[in-house]
């Protein structure tokens, strides 16, 4: 077996994926605290303010990423979804469950970025501006997910249900962001969105680094959160039991 | 031929009941025992191809196959007739079988009565219909014969009786004393899913 | 299982669910008196002077059509469900998508076609103009059976909860958000002559997709439901 | 009408939540392992 698919397989292992992911999550927190501390640096001191918006544009390295992030998380997820639903891979499936809410948190995250930056800026903490609106039927595509994660009992159905919704959900997810779009030129024309004057360098790095910041962010977060439902559903297994009898979880 | 190897189902991540591994040939029928809870049902729904077992595999030659569970899918704003009706039409047979089905199953009497107003063994008589209308050679059944009159439980040995003489299986539930009776049956007993 | 013999089931199935919803014709008119009445609220609500309610008029009776269909959603497959229907038809062997498909045409003919056959009345009390009445009538009956398609979606999601109810709408809204900004458009372009040919080909490309996707997934969420 | 208070503001809040997202796995962990190891003694497993 070559070594992809014996990684692979390896990684189907909860204990195996359990002892891997331990030892990796350190240094993905490590890498996020670096890259935002650089980001945030270059972005919020180096870089020279807005010429149209003035300094509120620096909102824009946690708003842009975080709205990123919340597109690539559900991809993702319906991804990962689809894997444990089709190949009833059951690590895929905690990986699918656990990303909703992160997705969900950066969703927020944009969404409160996105409303304070329209105040000095528009005049209004909430405009049906295109990016805001579908961010928020975003929002409730994930708490979708998850409430219909949680409203069954038996934690594998309740996955796979969950999977299905958001594999839906992502075959709409670029009808509803154009639909949405389109709405919006509508009713007001294009409004002026920072990413649609071309980024100066000395802006586009720190967007980047957050960009990059957010993702290991993710990951981090994603495989601590993997780790303990896993732990949780395993608990009456033997690996679980001698993990803990150890005390070196 | 069904044969399963090795089968089983778990359910907040622990087996519903401990693997079992049987064959059942043309011509027999198997009882399928255990306590309460044991996982009875679990097991013919696996059979029935409704769950998907989490482990070990049933693979079953028999070209068709027909399930009656606890819940008998009796439409209640539907008649007796109807019922029938659309259960025959489901599987393709035509409407001349109907009568001579509800006759033999003894309902001719409520035939066009809705089957909100049948008793528990006439709904229970009305599914096992089901079974003269499909022409499954696998017939899979969870306690078949609760809420049956004597009449009713001798209807059934001789349904029984036919079909596994035409060649046909039978894998059935029970609890307690409600058996077939003067039929060549193999018994498998579950046991429930310890911690492994 | 021939395809023949999934073509007997599917007419079987159709003409059952159509019997059993006229058996109770009284949960058949819920949705339509529901439509009826969140329509006439607007006007109390809002005020009954003619320009503002014929500028809302499309979004309020999409909206009110929309909220009738995902009323009717959470019966389409739960008494099959509760009395074992549905694990009869995945045992049947017929194709399941066949299935959905059937029991989602029977929700459109008993919830969806009264929403349409309704629009002359509702456009009235809207003081919707005439050829916005059209092409109301247009759009609704592109847009209810997607209304239905999709629905049976987070329908055979939400069958085995108890409370599946509140759960199913916040599934099924995000998704038909496309449809109502589209539909809405169409007819508000009606009513100010504008074109409006672009936005029902939209609509029929929306249908065609939903025809083609919504009942694999209902299917595949109903098999998902039995465990 | 200086734009620095929606900055702290935006920031703010977006640290918090992601904080409150990082913590909650980790808290959620503790809790968990606790109950098991006390469910361990007390079965004597």
């Amino acid at each position: 077996m070559n070594p992809i698919m014996k990684f692979i397989h390896l990684m189907g292992s909860p204990p195996w994926f359990y002892q891997f992911s331990g030892r990796l999550i350190p240094w993905l927190w490590g890498l996020f605290v670096v890259l935002a501390a650089c980001g945030l640096y270059l972005g919020l001191v180096k870089a020279p303010p807005d010429y149209l918006q003035g300094e509120s544009a620096r909102i824009m390295y946690i708003h842009v990423p975080s709205a990123w992030m919340s597109m690539m998380i559900y991809a993702l997820m319906a991804v990962m979804g689809f894997v444990g639903l089709v190949w009833h891979v059951r690590i895929a499936e905690i990986l699918a469950i656990s990303s909703a809410p992160i997705g969900a948190l950066f969703t927020a995250v944009a969404l409160a970025s996105g409303s304070l930056w329209g105040r000095p800026t528009w005049g209004t903490y909430w405009v049906w501006d295109a990016r805001l609106t579908s961010e928020l039927v975003l929002l409730f595509l994930y708490l979708g997910v998850i409430g219909l994660y949680s409203a069954f009992d038996e934690p594998r159905k309740a996955a796979r249900a969950a999977s299905l919704l958001a594999l839906v959900g992502l075959v709409n997810l670029p009808i509803i962001h154009y639909s949405v779009t389109w709405w919006n030129t509508l009713h007001q024309g294009s409004s002026i969105g920072a990413s649609g004057s071309s980024i100066h360098p000395s802006m586009l790095w720190p967007l980047l680094i957050m960009a990059l910041a957010t993702k290991f962010y993710y990951a981090a977060n994603l495989l601590s959160r993997a780790r303990i439902r896993l732990i949780e559903q395993d608990q009456r297994k033997n690996w679980v039991r001698e993990l803990l009898q150890e005390g070196t979880a | 031929m069904l044969s399963v190897s090795d089968l089983t189902l778990e359910r907040y991540f622990e087996p519903v009941f401990r693997p079992v591994s049987f064959t059942l040939k043309a011509g027999r029928a198997l009882l399928i025992t255990g306590a309460n809870g044991s996982g009875k049902t679990t097991l013919i729904r696996l059979l029935a191809g409704v769950l998907r077992p989490s482990q070990g595999e049933a693979r079953c030659d028999f070209e068709r196959r027909v399930y009656i569970g606890h819940q008998l899918a009796v439409k209640d704003d539907l008649s007796v007739r109807e019922n029938l009706h659309f259960m025959g039409k489901f599987q393709g047979r035509g409407a001349s079988d109907i009568e001579d089905v509800i006759h033999h199953v003894g309902l001719r009497r409520v035939a066009s009565q809705l089957a909100r107003t049948l008793s528990a063994g006439q709904r229970k008589r009305c599914a096992l219909a089901r079974l003269l209308l499909s022409e499954a050679s696998l017939w899979l059944l969870d306690e078949p014969y609760s809420n049956l009159d004597p009449q009713g439980m001798s209807m059934l040995d001789g349904m029984l009786h036919r079909h596994l003489q035409a060649g046909g299986a039978c894998v059935l539930t029970t609890h307690g004393s409600l058996l077939p009776q003067g039929l060549e049956t193999q018994e498998l007993r579950l046991e429930s899913g310890a911690a492994t | 299982m021939s395809g023949t013999s999934a073509w007997h089931a599917f007419t079987a199935l159709l003409r059952r669910d159509l019997v059993l919803a006229f058996r109770r014709r009284t949960e058949m008119f819920q949705p339509l008196i529901f439509l009826l009445v969140v329509v006439s609220l607007f006007p109390l609500g809002v005020g009954p002077s003619p320009q503002l309610l014929a500028s809302i008029a499309p979004g309020v009776i999409w909206i009110a059509a929309l909220l009738a269909t995902v009323l009717s959603l959470d019966t389409l497959f739960r008494s099959d469900f509760e009395d074992g229907t549905l694990e009869q038809f995945v045992v049947s062997g017929h194709p399941l998508t066949a299935i959905a498909f059937a029991k989602i045409l029977a929700h459109w003919m008993v919830a969806g076609v009264p929403l349409v056959l309704m629009t002359p009345l509702l456009s009235l009390w809207m003081n919707l103009s005439v050829d916005g009445m059209v092409v109301m009538l247009v759009t609704l009956v592109l847009g209810t059976p997607v209304l239905s398609l999709v629905g049976s979606i987070g329908g055979a999601l939400t069958v085995s909860l108890k409370r599946g109810g509140q759960l199913l709408s916040l599934l099924v809204f995000p998704l038909y958000v496309p449809l109502l900004i589209v539909a809405t458009n169409a007819v508000s372009a009606a009513v100010a002559g504008l074109p409006y040919t672009g936005q029902l080909g939209l609509m029929v490309a929306g249908l065609i997709a939903a025809l083609t996707l919504a009942p694999f997934a209902t299917a595949a969420a109903l098999k998902l439901s039995l465990e | 009408m200086s734009h620095t208070p929606f900055i702290l503001a935006a920031y703010g809040v977006a640290t918090l939540l992601l904080l409150w997202g990082a913590l909650a796995p980790v808290l959620r962990a503790r809790k968990l392992k606790s109950e098991i190891r006390a469910r361990l003694e007390r079965t004597g497993d």
